[in-house]
């Protein structure tokens, strides 16, 4: 079977020095696999190690040990232990991660903080300003919102902008980390939508989502975690008798 | 050199006759730089790290950790003890074992730096037009007409108002005049630009503008970029990868972003919970 | 034994008073003299240091000038001084008064008969010839004091060739003044290498110093310092493309009263009794020669 | 008129040293009366000339009339016609024969305090009535035979000051005479240079480095006058000779600021020592030229640079010499209506641009 | 023959010197005296304040003359102020001698070749170029090997560090090829002797 990332025997613990070296498992020995794609949903009560796994898959976190084998489009890497400057190209080339919350560039209107990643990839500043009003449109944020600040918008506007920000530069692995939480019901099916649209297109995801309608509407397949370690993995479908936290 | 700008090893700077064992009795272990058996400092040892095209690289690290020094010996105003710092607009060659001309052509032309207090980057008294200029002329321009164009460009992408330019800097603000710093270290394109706690000891609110300036033209030129700085937000905003100094040695190294997040020193730790 | 007597035993060369040898300085002192002039002369516009010997002059009178002078002069030799233009300036007639003296030499005031002409802030207006030494009196010799006053970062810099901050006072003159403010004094580059102090001559003379035929050697007492300028060799001011570097100017229609030239340098004087200005060469003996022309 | 006539300068100047001749006023005192009753003033002259000749001195001091730096500078000029006729050989001033050897670090120094001739711990009572000259019993000096043990190398074995700086690698100590002092200068280079200080400016850097422009407040370990033996070599028997012997004062000054110990010793901080030595009973320049030794060696191992204008080395050496400071100062009588004038052409240009700018 | 005057023989050979090194290239005749030529010049700048190191046929004796005369120590070629090649066809002298720094380039040394004969040609024609010399002069020795010349011009190569020389024939007559003189071998055959 082909892959676009496998994770094997993955593990993540914290040292904590200030506390007498007290240690955390937050991952232990997770192995999964994403076919090209695809769609996989996480899920687990708070604290199983969800968004610990995504970070350690964008290298956020640094693994303590286990691989993430990534499928670039010149061949395998190890996402555990590929050099910054690999796993840097990687982030701006093809794998896209949505925090829970915005992180952007303060004193930066949204439209830009949408349209940076394009022109880093060299679009010209008028281009990459059209399609960021384009995508930021399609998610439902005002054309007056799109020329303010984002540190001065609601959860729910900071966290379109967050993933517009992913989607504008359409890459081929995209992380989600509960990306529409703050949203009402309108627009997160806009986000859904426009989520969905780019995996149809054929972006493989891993997403974690706080509700289940929005698990089902997008994934494939779901891993299942509790207290760092995969309880189950396996089609969507199957996942419903399983509790899912919220 | 790999496609690399500049590849930084082994740097080590002491201060003092040194003993032979002062590098061994120093650093985080023994948590001090001064020899205890010589008194010789050991400002940095065994610093190494490379800067590729357009990369921004962080430097952190609080004050007597080294830091300063790399940024003092790359900038030539200190001479490292030992180490060496190969640099692609040098033919790829240590910049330590320039000659004289050889370290002015590379301080005029190739290497940019703003300094954490702009009476060392600037003569206060020369205007900030002529301090721009004072590099062109080091680059040869004999036509005043065309530095002073050259230098109102430059100024005006700092923000500094060119109706300024014929002012002496001494009667800027502080972050004025860490403006006409960055409009002069660029002034002649250079492939590396050191920032030396570049917003050290300014307005917050001055800060943040100096920040975005650095960051929009450091995008806008791609010039290779080491940040030095004891401020872990500059650090975020401005940097990808990072070092982390103390006492003289990198205790870490990484994405910016892990360091901060999944910071992996005791130091870092310390040095991450202690942000306010 | 009286101290005189001693030191007549003591010291060779003739008999210019008690105690003094040919030409003032001992052999000793002319010699370390003579190799640093040959050093200079070999590194045109480099200031090669020597160690400058007290004079029967304060420091900052022509000590300089006045060594070299002592250290080239022989029997042979015929001597001019000038002192900004003039022979009868009372540091020119110091100067001839003393290496006649000391060195007896033929003495002119027509610089087309001296072999060596010692001057203080002027080139003589008659063209030199490649048989003949000019010798610059120079105060400062330094020609970076202006911007970096610390000799051991000026040598630097002289090693260096880095003469930006030379030519930032200049960019800062035309920013703030729209125009090159330097009188006197003016930088020069000799040999596309070392920047020059030409010592304090008019804007007007430096131009005589490039290409000249004749040897230029500026010796600096107090600063300890010879340089010079061998014939034939390049001397060309800073400039910018778009600001030129200028020649003194003087009003419409200025000219010497005496001899009537318009065409030389001018000292600028105010009649004692109308209050007018007017303007007599600056070149006292070339003056003299034009009006003899004239009548 | 003015002294820049087109002629009459030779006149002018015969006319000047005439009435200056002229002037009214005595004959004055004759050389011998200077050289036995201006003690202070011919040791001054000699100090700051750099020749000891007490004669010649005090016959440039009669010619100048008094002016001391006049008179250092005739002494100085004449000097340097002066061929040299050999090289005396190293003199150790421990040989020095004494009439005045002070400690003041110690109550009680070994080999004892000697105050010799001084008023320096009298009242400074002007004088209205002349005095009788008294007649002092004894010599006043050590014979120079029994050596007086030196405060510093007590102190220096008791690991309290640092050891002698290494000798200077090449043939023999610098030769201010010969070559231009160039910064940083040699050790034997300083203190030549200081040791023809003029006494005035010397005093003036020490005492603000005393004062906090800098931080050097040394104690004298030692402060010595007296007669120094020089001697050369004998060009056939090969050993030194007594030629004679000069009047000096010298002075060891150990300061709080802590230097390490000397080579080949345990690096243990210790007190750095500032050396002053000069011709003559100039003692207030000795003290000076002491302080400046030590301060500049400050200055120049702090890493910041110097802490004051008496630290930094180009600043004092370059500036101490009383003959070039006052000639160039004095320089400004010549003539300068050259320059000025191109002054004077340059500001009317800028006069006349920013009369077009205004317009 | 004229004795050798410290006071003025110096002087006249040392402006004889100060007009070769102001015109390189060009060939003055010295004053002549009762020493070989080449001495006469070194008598003139050697005194106790300099070093000297002679080289060529009978190095020792006139080393040793020279020294006695003017006070100048004797030392090996890296250390000398002053060389004097006696046997200027040994060659292999200026790569030997000191360049002076960047700071202080007046302290290269000075090196006197005694040659065969000084003149516009000979078996080593250079042409010179630089200060003092109108575009450009042509200076044939007879004596000088095109290595040593190569080894002078390669001693500029950093200008302003170098080695400056005068070549003395036996004539009496010498060049001056100061640092600042570009050197340019435009033609050589091997010389006789």
């Amino acid at each position: 079977m082909s892959y676009h990332l496998k994770a094997d025997s993955l593990s993540k613990h914290f040292t904590l020095h200030m506390l007498e070296g007290r240690r955390l498992r937050a991952l232990e020995d997770v192995s999964f696999a994403v076919e090209p794609g695809e769609f996989l949903g996480v899920v687990g009560r708070s604290g199983s190690g969800k968004s610990s796994l995504l970070r350690c898959l964008y290298r956020r976190y640094l693994p303590s040990s286990g691989s993430v084998l990534y499928t670039t489009e010149s061949g395998p890497v190890d996402l555990a232990a590929a050099d910054e400057r690999t796993v840097l190209r990687l982030r701006e080339g093809e794998i896209g991660y949505v925090s829970q919350f915005l992180r952007a560039i303060p004193r930066t209107l949204a439209r830009e903080v949408v349209a940076e990643p394009l022109v880093r990839r060299g679009f010209s500043p008028e281009e990459a300003a059209e399609r960021a009003a384009a995508i930021l449109g399609s998610l439902g944020l005002p054309s007056s919102l799109q020329e303010a600040y984002p540190a001065t918008m609601s959860g729910g506007e900071q966290q379109r902008v967050n993933l517009a920000r992913a989607l504008v530069s359409r890459p081929r692995f995209l992380l989600l980390d509960e990306p529409t939480s703050a949203l009402d019901p309108e627009t997160r099916a806009l986000s859904l939508d426009a989520i969905r649209e780019l995996n149809d297109a054929g972006t493989t995801m891993i997403g974690i989502f706080h509700d289940a309608e929005s698990l089902s509407a997008l994934a494939d397949r779901v891993l299942v975690l509790e207290e760092g370690c995969v309880r189950w993995c396996g089609p969507a479908g199957e996942a419903a008798e399983l509790a899912v936290g919220v | 050199m790999n496609g690399m700008v500049l590849q930084v090893e082994g740097l080590t700077k002491l201060y003092g006759r040194g003993c032979g064992r002062c590098v061994a009795s120093t650093g985080p272990g023994p948590a001090d730089n001064t020899c205890p058996h010589c008194g010789t400092v050991v400002a940095c040892a065994g610093v190494s790290f490379e800067v590729g095209p357009g990369e921004v690289l962080g430097v952190v690290g609080e004050s007597g950790s080294g830091k300063s020094t790399v940024a003092a010996c790359l900038s030539f105003d200190t001479e490292p003890s030992s180490g060496a710092a190969r640099f692609a607009r040098f033919g790829g060659r240590d910049i330590f074992a320039a000659d004289a001309a050889e370290r002015r052509r590379l301080r005029d032309f190739d290497i940019g730096i703003v300094y954490q207090t702009p009476q060392q980057g600037l003569d206060l008294d020369v205007t900030a037009g002529g301090n721009v200029a004072e590099r062109l002329l080091a680059a040869e321009w004999r036509h005043i007409g065309g530095m002073r164009d050259r230098a109102s460009q430059l100024l005006s992408r700092a923000e500094i108002p060119v109706s300024r330019m014929d002012e002496a800097p001494r009667h800027f603000s502080g972050g004025m005049r860490q403006r006409v710093q960055l409009a002069r270290a660029l002034a002649n394109r250079p492939a590396l630009l050191i920032l030396d706690e570049p917003t050290t000891g300014l307005d917050v609110s001055v800060q943040a503008r100096i920040l975005d300036l650095i960051r929009d033209i450091q995008r806008e030129t791609g010039v290779a970029t080491v940040v030095i700085s004891h401020d872990l937000g500059v650090v975020r905003l401005l940097t990808e990868r990072a070092l982390v100094m103390r006492h003289g040695r990198v205790v870490e190294a990484g994405l910016t972003d892990q360091i901060l997040e999944d910071p992996q020193h005791p130091y870092t730790q310390l040095l991450v919970n202690s942000a306010v | 034994m009286t101290v005189d007597e001693l030191l007549r035993d003591a010291v060779p060369g003739l008999g210019n008073g008690p105690g003094y040898n040919y030409a003032f300085l001992d052999e000793l002192s002319k010699r370390e003299l003579r190799r640093k002039t040959l050093k200079a002369v070999s590194i045109p516009g480099h200031q090669v240091p020597f160690g400058s010997r007290e004079m029967p002059l304060a420091r900052g009178w022509g000590t300089g000038g006045l060594q070299l002078s002592l250290s080239l002069v022989g029997p042979g030799d015929t001597y001019k001084a000038i002192d900004q233009g003039a022979d009868a300036s009372v540091n020119a007639v110091n100067m001839r008064s003393l290496v006649s003296r000391m060195a007896e030499v033929e003495t002119t005031l027509d610089a087309r008969d001296a072999t060596i002409v010692q001057t203080r802030h002027r080139i003589p207006e008659e063209p030199l010839r490649g048989d003949q030494i000019l010798v610059f009196q120079v105060p400062i010799p330094e020609p970076l004091e202006r911007v970096e006053p610390r000799i051991s970062r000026a040598r630097r810099m002289h090693a260096e060739r880095d003469y930006s901050k030379m030519w930032l006072f200049l960019y800062e003159s035309v920013a703030k003044h729209g125009e090159v403010t330097v009188g006197a004094r003016y930088p020069v580059v000799v040999n596309g290498s070392y920047l020059m102090d030409p010592s304090p001559i008019p804007r007007w003379d430096v131009p005589k110093l490039h290409h000249a035929p004749n040897l230029a050697l500026f010796g600096a007492g107090r600063e300890k310092r010879i340089y010079a300028v061998p014939p034939h060799t390049s001397v060309e001011p800073l400039e910018f493309e778009d600001y030129r570097f200028r020649v003194e100017s003087f009003p419409r229609g200025a000219h010497c009263r005496r001899c009537g030239s318009d065409d030389t340098f001018l000292d600028e004087l105010t009649d004692e009794r109308s209050g007018e200005t007017y303007f007599t060469c600056s070149d006292t003996s070339f003056c003299d020669r034009r009006l003899e022309e004239r009548r | 008129m003015a002294y820049t006539a087109v002629k009459g300068g030779e006149e002018a100047i015969k006319a000047a040293e005439m009435l200056e001749d002229a002037a009214p006023g005595g004959s004055g005192p004759s050389v011998e009366e200077v050289e036995g009753g201006l003690r202070y003033a011919v040791d001054s002259v000699m100090s700051e000339a750099g020749l000891y000749a007490p004669r010649l001195a005090a016959r440039a001091v009669v010619q100048a009339q008094g002016d001391l730096a006049e008179a250092a500078f005739l002494l100085r000029a004449y000097r340097s016609t002066l061929p040299r006729a050999g090289y005396t050989q190293t003199a150790d001033p421990q040989e020095m024969r004494l009439i005045r050897r002070i400690s003041s670090t110690f109550k009680d120094v070994p080999g004892g305090q000697l105050l010799g001739p001084t008023r320096d711990y009298s009242q400074r009572l002007l004088g209205l009535q002349r005095a009788e000259k008294p007649q002092p019993n004894g010599a006043g000096t050590t014979d120079g035979e029994g050596r007086l043990p030196r405060v510093t190398d007590l102190l220096r074995e008791a690991g309290m000051v640092e050891g002698p700086e290494p000798r200077e690698p090449g043939a023999g100590p610098f030769d201010l005479t010969r070559e231009a002092l160039a910064v940083p200068a040699s050790r034997s280079g300083r203190l030549q240079s200081l040791s023809r200080g003029e006494a005035g400016a010397m005093t003036a850097l020490a005492y603000s480095s005393l004062r906090g422009y800098g931080a050097v407040h040394p104690t004298l370990a030692e402060f010595r006058t007296g007669y120094l033996p020089v001697r050369v070599e004998h060009p056939h028997l090969g050993e030194g000779v007594e030629v004679g012997e000069v009047l000096c004062t010298e002075v060891e000054a150990v300061g709080r600021e802590m230097g390490y110990g000397g080579e080949g010793e345990a690096d243990e901080p210790a007190m750095s020592l500032g050396y002053g030595l000069v011709f003559g009973r100039c003692e207030r320049k000795a003290i000076s030229m002491a302080i400046l030794d030590a301060a500049i060696r400050a200055g120049a191992e702090r890493e910041q640079g110097p802490a004051g204008p008496a630290e930094d080395e180009e600043f004092v050496l370059y500036h101490a010499d009383g003959i070039e400071a006052t000639g160039f100062v004095e320089h400004l009588k010549l003539p300068h209506y050259v320059t000025f004038q191109s002054s004077l052409d340059r500001l009317r240009e800028v006069q006349r641009k920013a009369a077009q700018v205004d317009g | 023959m004229k004795t050798f005057d410290p006071v003025f023989g110096s002087q006249r050979v040392f402006r004889c010197l100060l007009e070769a090194t102001a015109s390189p290239g060009k060939v003055f005749a010295l004053p002549p005296f009762d020493v070989a030529a080449p001495e006469t010049v070194a008598r003139t700048l050697l005194d106790p304040e300099v070093t000297l190191c002679v080289a060529g046929t009978g190095a020792r004796e006139t080393e040793d003359r020279l020294s006695r005369l003017t006070g100048a120590r004797a030392v090996p070629p890296p250390e000398a102020d002053f060389a004097l090649m006696l046997d200027a066809e040994a060659g292999g002298l200026a790569s030997e001698l000191k360049r002076g720094s960047l700071e202080y380039p007046e302290r290269g040394a000075t090196v006197i070749y005694a040659v065969v004969r000084l003149a516009e040609t000979g078996s080593l024609a250079l042409r010179l170029g630089g200060p003092g010399v109108p575009e450009s002069r042509n200076l044939g020795v007879e004596g000088l090997p095109v290595s040593e010349a190569e080894a002078l011009r390669e001693s500029r190569a950093g200008y302003p560090l170098g080695v400056d020389a005068y070549l003395v024939d036996e004539a009496g007559m010498v060049a001056g090829l100061p640092r600042s003189t570009r050197l340019e071998v435009i033609s050589s055959w091997p010389t006789r002797r």
